[in-house]
């Protein structure tokens, strides 16, 4: 492999880790702060592109349709926080986790019964659609540069929200003791539901965002769902920072691990996880 | 003065910057009862947590028999001789005050490997479990199911299933927390009982308890020891009476 | 209708087994002139439903034309959702074949499940049609006198196609495909064509299905400068990989190639990406072929859509258990001379007339296509009368 | 000790007599089915030690069923029929060495974490299966002759033959459900309750918890394996597919179904979950809407699964004078 090569390789790289990221940074916020495994945060990816795919046949404009989108997916994340997850505090993490369990399956054939099956693409807009020239054959698209630059905005933004707001703290402290903050007065409530919707908000950002590169298609969600889990776990309980760090590891496993060794594309980025859950069995950071 | 069975040298314990504990040193030997005494927030739970092995010490040393077990984990010092209570109830509240002790007295003779054999057919943890609910006094409440005993009897119970594991150590975080007064006299002849041949360390409020059973007392402040020895001693120190005795009722928790 | 009675039996028979009763093996419902009983095991959900949707409208298409009836017999239809799940193979064809004493099971798209299928009706000798899954082996080392497939076999196209790149003078190839058996025979066709005809692969590259992330990939590609790219993908990832190739400029600079379905129910989401792929089926858009207009008229007008190969390979499926039918006027016991009046037909498909080689799979022209807008115009014949090599095959 | 669960003698052997005798009379196919849902009943149960008596909420438990499938395959040769004395102890351990070294990994890990790692490490070795040559990758492998059982030269039991395979399970299925039975009121069953029920205390008493897990994980993932092989054997066919997370999902959708910490619970979860997915995709094309629906429901209203169904019933038709 030469210098270009690998430093386009590289680029390969932290793209994916920084989408990867950006698709698991709701699934751990929830998770952490919540204590909810949800298993159809894949379904708010699916959905979200879907969104992105219907609302910009729509409208004309993805940019139309992801602010839409976005509206559209906290109310989904705030009803059915109101709906369903808050009679579930008292119970366990088990029941919470099939519930999600169930409404993948709902989700799945909801869209199918409102979208059908076939494939859809979904047009990148006119002043992203350039490319810049890499190598004498290579070139690589400024919508995939663009995926990037709004995954670390949005990474910095999550930083600044958690460390730096009113809202950060209270969030920061309901994922330590719920009854605690309930007794200072704060709306536990309010904020969880905030969470969630939040969480929900960023799986469909990220399903909108990469759905002119990916495609929107049937059982899209599920193949996320996995890969984010194995983010969640390498970083850590509710770390969105670990959640950051696992996402570019895994990025890099993943690319270099197809280049590398082919047969074993599959599995790197398994190993790379039961490597660090050897050395540290709770991930790489454990708070937030 | 019976042998040294368990030592603290220099423990000391950190929260993020908050020191815990300090070079906390003490002596427990067999056949004596040592009583920690302190304010809210002096570091007594932290010492006891430190030295059933809840809690890994950030420096200093345990010695048990001489030996050094700091690293060692709760259940090994369990099973070593030490057993512990805790401040808050922590029962197996589903289960029958009979059943708690059984699987306490289970613990010395782990037969996990016997898969196909009754747990209830093995009459030496029976009869174990059966003397530790007489001794502290349960015995008439033997199959009541843990959860639906009073919050007195639940105290009475943690300290049961200390006892049906035989250690040789007791470390009791306020045992007498929240019991009557018939239960507490119960109790306190208990303790007396069992100093004899136990070394016990009792973490504990109730001053005329204390007073009544120690055989030492030490004084802890703010993570560290402030003063130790003999009831009269820390009865008549000046530095104690200055520094809680002397500064007005100690907190209640 | 038919899925009523499907359902009613059903639940009569689920409250059987919740009584612990016998159920009687001969069809509850039969009434008059035994109906002819086909069992679709396609896929409903997943993945895959609009393709077992479109083989599920070009059998009916078939039926309805003929009147209402197959080969002159009714037709009673009893469907199964196979969920694209290899792991329920087995168990959902047992229940069209035990449970629905089909006569003929007829399915389906995903080649592990297809495979699973023909495990199932080898064993229990029921009559199968193949209406997709390309599997080598369907009609190779697991050939039997009552399996049939209408579609193609993994290595007609990309054997064709390896015939067409080297025409095209491409000497040095880089082939992509998923790494599962499907991709595997489609890669092997290729090659085999191509290296006969003097050219050569420099590198064969795999990735895990269905992982659709290919940067690394194009990457690598563009890192190899190769003559050609050939590559075998559908769906989803066709979709993707396609306008992945576009944007990372290489379309312009190394030509891609692809075998079977890479741009088949694509091109509405593949956009410009697209424009200009040359690929090798058995089926495409402009056929100067009367039968394909008349299908394709009768298709739009009864399903409101355009039909696309799966609908043509549906459509085959019944028309070949059609004049088995016709040959043993309905009586499907006669399974010998039903498989004999199949295994010599010659059917008269939207793609062009095409029989049955030994080994049951279609003897048919190849086409060369190209995409131009929505559609996969027909180039050319890239390969006449191409007959699967049946490798395996012991009958 | 919770051993409040009165078992229902006349239940349970009515039960056993009906499945004794319904090969006799019920169709092949029905038969077929009860094959299956008994050897979902053994794969229930056996993560219903884990959940249900232990505490430990394994999301990855697939993984056990599948590796002894794969093992059944890996055993058997190709051109004759397998040994059943060589495939089924070879099955079980395979499940078993896999579940004491993931849980070496696994049960370091607590509550919602462990619920997690354990689906990850079971994706692991779901594409271990899935990506390498090993099992015929994600196509899936078949095994050509079913094991047999030989005595000399008379062979007593070929798994090819619907009729042995059932009541094979069938013994199978007694057999576990006995063995649970026992191990729960053994010395080991009352620990791993205590650990369900307050595993620190269970610690600072002297049990070293982390073993007593493992050994249970171990055992249920041996059980998970004598699952795994009859369903290898049962469709002679074995793909990636069963050991992927929809599996581990659904077997914990049946202990939670029936209601867990039971044993019977498990058995009619797996029992009620192939009926509905039969009744429903029978239904619609969307069935799996009316599953997803099912689920959200029990969660949502029935906390103790089917099985509580019956007291709730009870309690309403006696008149709330029991306190269950």
């Amino acid at each position: 492999m030469d210098l270009t090569t690998f430093l386009i390789q590289l680029l390969n790289a932290l793209q994916y880790g920084l989408l990867l990221f950006l698709v698991a940074s709701g699934l751990t916020l929830i998770f952490g702060i919540m204590g909810i495994i949800n298993l159809a945060h894949g379904s708010f990816y699916m959905m979200g592109a879907y969104m992105a795919f219907a609302l910009t046949s729509a409208t004309g404009n993805l940019f139309v349709a992801i602010l839409l989108g976005i509206v559209l997916s906290a109310l989904i994340g705030f009803l059915l926080e109101w709906g369903l997850f808050s009679r579930l505090y008292k119970r366990d993490h088990l029941d919470q986790v099939l519930l999600t369990y169930g409404l993948i399956l709902m989700f799945e054939e909801i869209r199918s019964m409102i979208v059908g099956d076939d494939v859809h693409g979904v047009r990148i807009p006119e002043m992203l659609s350039a490319s810049i020239q890499l190598s004498e054959t290579l070139s690589y698209p400024v919508y995939r540069l663009f995926m990037s630059g709004v995954c670390i905005v949005l990474a910095v933004l999550m930083y600044w929200l958690i460390r730096h707001t009113r809202l950060g703290m209270m969030i920061r402290a309901g994922s330590s003791n719920r009854e605690m903050v309930q007794s200072l007065g704060i709306n536990i409530d309010l904020i969880y539901r905030l969470v969630f919707a939040l969480g929900v908000t960023l799986a469909a950002f990220a399903g909108m965002l990469a759905a002119p590169v990916s495609s929107v298609y049937p059982g899209m969600g599920n193949q996320v769902l996995i890969i984010c889990f194995v983010v969640v776990v390498i970083g850590g309980v509710g770390s969105v920072w670990g959640a950051f760090v696992a996402a570019l590891l895994i990025g890099l496993a993943d690319t270099f691990g197809k280049v590398i060794i082919p047969d074993f594309a599959g599995l790197t980025v398994y190993l790379l996880m039961a490597a660090v859950l050897l050395w540290r069995p709770e991930g790489i950071f454990r708070r937030i | 003065m019976g042998e040294l069975v368990l030592a603290a040298r220099g423990l000391s314990r950190q929260f993020g910057g908050l020191a815990a504990n300090k070079d906390v040193s003490l002596d427990m030997h067999r056949g004596e009862l040592h009583a920690v005494l302190g304010p809210n927030g002096a570091g007594k739970s932290t010492l006891i947590n430190l030295l059933s092995g809840d809690l890994p010490p950030s420096g200093g040393q345990i010695l048990y028999r001489g030996q050094d077990i700091s690293g060692w984990s709760p259940d090994r010092r369990s099973r070593a001789g030490i057993g512990r209570s805790y401040q808050r109830t922590n029962i197996f509240p589903a289960f029958t005050a009979f059943e708690n002790c059984r699987l306490a007295a289970q613990s010395r003779a782990p037969r996990a490997l016997h898969v196909f054999s009754r747990a209830q057919n093995y009459d030496d943890l029976r009869s174990a479990a059966d003397r530790a609910l007489e001794q502290a006094g349960l015995a008439a409440r033997r199959d009541v199911v843990a959860a639906t005993l009073s919050h007195g009897e639940q105290r009475q119970l943690e300290i049961a299933m200390v006892l049906a594991t035989a250690p040789s150590v007791l470390l009791l975080d306020e045992p007498l927390a929240g019991m009557g007064s018939e239960e507490s006299q119960l109790m306190v002849s208990l303790l007396q009982k069992l100093s004899a041949d136990h070394a016990i360390l009792l973490v504990e409020h109730d001053m005329d308890a204390v007073f009544a059973v120690a055989d030492v007392i030490t004084v802890m402040v703010t993570g560290q020891v402030l003063e130790s020895g003999p009831p009269d001693q820390i009865r008549s120190s000046l530095a104690v009476q200055e520094a809680y005795l002397g500064g007005g009722e100690p907190d209640d928790e | 209708m038919s899925h009523e009675v499907n359902r009613r039996q059903f639940l009569i028979s689920s409250a059987a087994v919740a009584a612990g009763l016998a159920l009687p093996s001969a069809p509850l419902f039969a009434q008059g002139a035994r109906k002819v009983r086909v069992g679709l095991m396609l896929p409903y959900t997943g993945t895959y439903a609009a393709l077992g949707n479109a083989i599920t409208n070009g059998f009916k298409l078939a039926v309805e034309q003929g009147g209402g009836k197959l080969g002159g017999s009714e037709v009673e239809y009893f469907t199964v959702d196979d969920e694209s799940d290899a792991a329920k193979a087995p168990e959902n064809a047992n229940k069209l074949i035990k449970r629905d004493n089909v006569d003929v099971l007829v399915g389906t798209v995903h080649s592990g499940v297809a495979l699973a299928m023909t495990r199932v009706a080898r064993e229990a000798k029921a009559l199968l049609i193949v209406p997709n899954a390309g599997a080598d082996e369907i009609t190779g080392p697991l050939c039997a006198p009552n399996i049939f497939r209408t579609s193609f076999s993994a290595w007609q196209p990309a054997y064709a196609m390896g015939n067409v790149m080297a025409e095209r003078k491409h000497k040095n190839v880089v082939t992509l495909s998923w790494k599962y058996s499907f991709g595997e025979q489609s890669v092997a066709g290729f090659k085999e064509a191509f290296e006969k005809a003097g050219g050569k692969v420099v590198k064969e590259l795999y990735l895990p299905f269905p992982n659709v992330e290919f940067q690394p990939y194009l990457t690598e590609i563009a890192a190899l400068k190769p003559d050609a790219v050939f590559v075998f993908f559908a769906g989803g990832g066709a979709v993707k990989f396609v306008k992945d190739y576009a944007a990372a400029g290489l379309k312009s600079t190394i030509p891609l190639y692809g075998s079977g379905f890479l741009t088949d129910g694509t091109l509405e989401a593949q956009g410009e990406a697209a424009e200009g792929l040359l690929t090798t089926l058995h089926y495409a858009d402009g056929l100067d072929i009367p039968k394909d207009k008349e299908f394709r008229a009768a298709y739009a007008s009864a399903f409101k859509m355009q039909p696309d190969v799966y609908a043509v390979q549906g459509y085959d499926a019944a028309q070949l258990f059609a004049t088995g039918l016709a040959a043993v006027k309905g009586d499907v016991g006669k399974r010998d001379e039903l498989v004999k009046a199949m295994e010599s037909a010659t059917i008269d498909s939207p793609r062009g007339k095409f029989t049955l080689s030994k080994a049951h799979n279609p003897v048919q022209d190849i086409y060369l296509r190209k995409v131009e807008g929505k559609e996969n115009k027909v180039v050319s014949v890239a390969a006449k009368a191409l007959a699967d090599p049946a490798r395996g095959c012991r009958m | 000790m919770s051993a409040a669960i009165k078992t229902p003698r006349g239940a349970l052997l009515a039960t056993l007599l009906v499945l004794s005798i319904f090969p006799l009379f019920g169709s092949d196919y029905y038969s077929e089915l009860l094959t299956k849902i008994m050897i979902m009943a053994i794969f229930a149960m056996s993560l219903d030690l884990l959940v249900g008596f232990t505490g430990l909420v394994s999301f990855g438990h697939a993984a056990f069923f599948g590796i002894a499938a794969y093992a059944v395959v890996l055993v058997s040769p190709q051109y004759d029929p397998s040994s059943l004395w060589l495939v089924l102890p070879a099955a079980v351990l395979a499940a078993a060495v896999a579940a004491f070294v993931i849980g070496l990994f696994v049960l370091r890990t607590k509550g919602i974490y462990f619920i997690m790692v354990t689906l990850a490490f079971a994706q692991m070795i779901y594409f271990v299966f899935h990506d390498s040559p090993l099992g015929g990758g994600s196509d899936g492998v078949f095994i050509n002759f079913k094991p047999e059982l030989r005595i000399g030269e008379t062979q007593l039991l070929d798994l090819g033959n619907a009729a042995h395979f059932y009541y094979v399970v069938l013994l199978l299925l007694v057999a576990t459900y006995v063995f649970l039975r026992i191990l729960l009121r053994s010395p080991l069953g009352h620990a791993l309750a205590g650990i369900k029920s307050n595993e620190h205390r269970m610690l600072s008493l002297g049990f070293p918890v982390f073993l007593y897990k493992l050994a249970g994980f171990v055992i249920a993932g041996a059980l998970a394996g004598v699952a795994g092989f009859l369903s290898a054997c049962q469709f002679g066919f074995v793909t990636p597919e069963i050991l992927s997370w929809h599996q581990s999902g659904n077997v914990l959708l049946m202990v939670i179904l029936g209601g867990m910490g039971t044993l019977n619970g498990a058995a009619i979860g797996a029992f009620a979950f192939v009926v509905l997915q039969e009744v429903f995709s029978a239904l619609t094309k969307h069935w799996q809407f009316l599953m997803g629906t099912v689920i959200v429901l029990v969660v949502m209203l029935l906390p103790g699964g089917l099985s509580s169904l019956t007291q709730r019933v009870r309690r309403l038709l006696v008149g709330g004078g029991s306190n269950g």
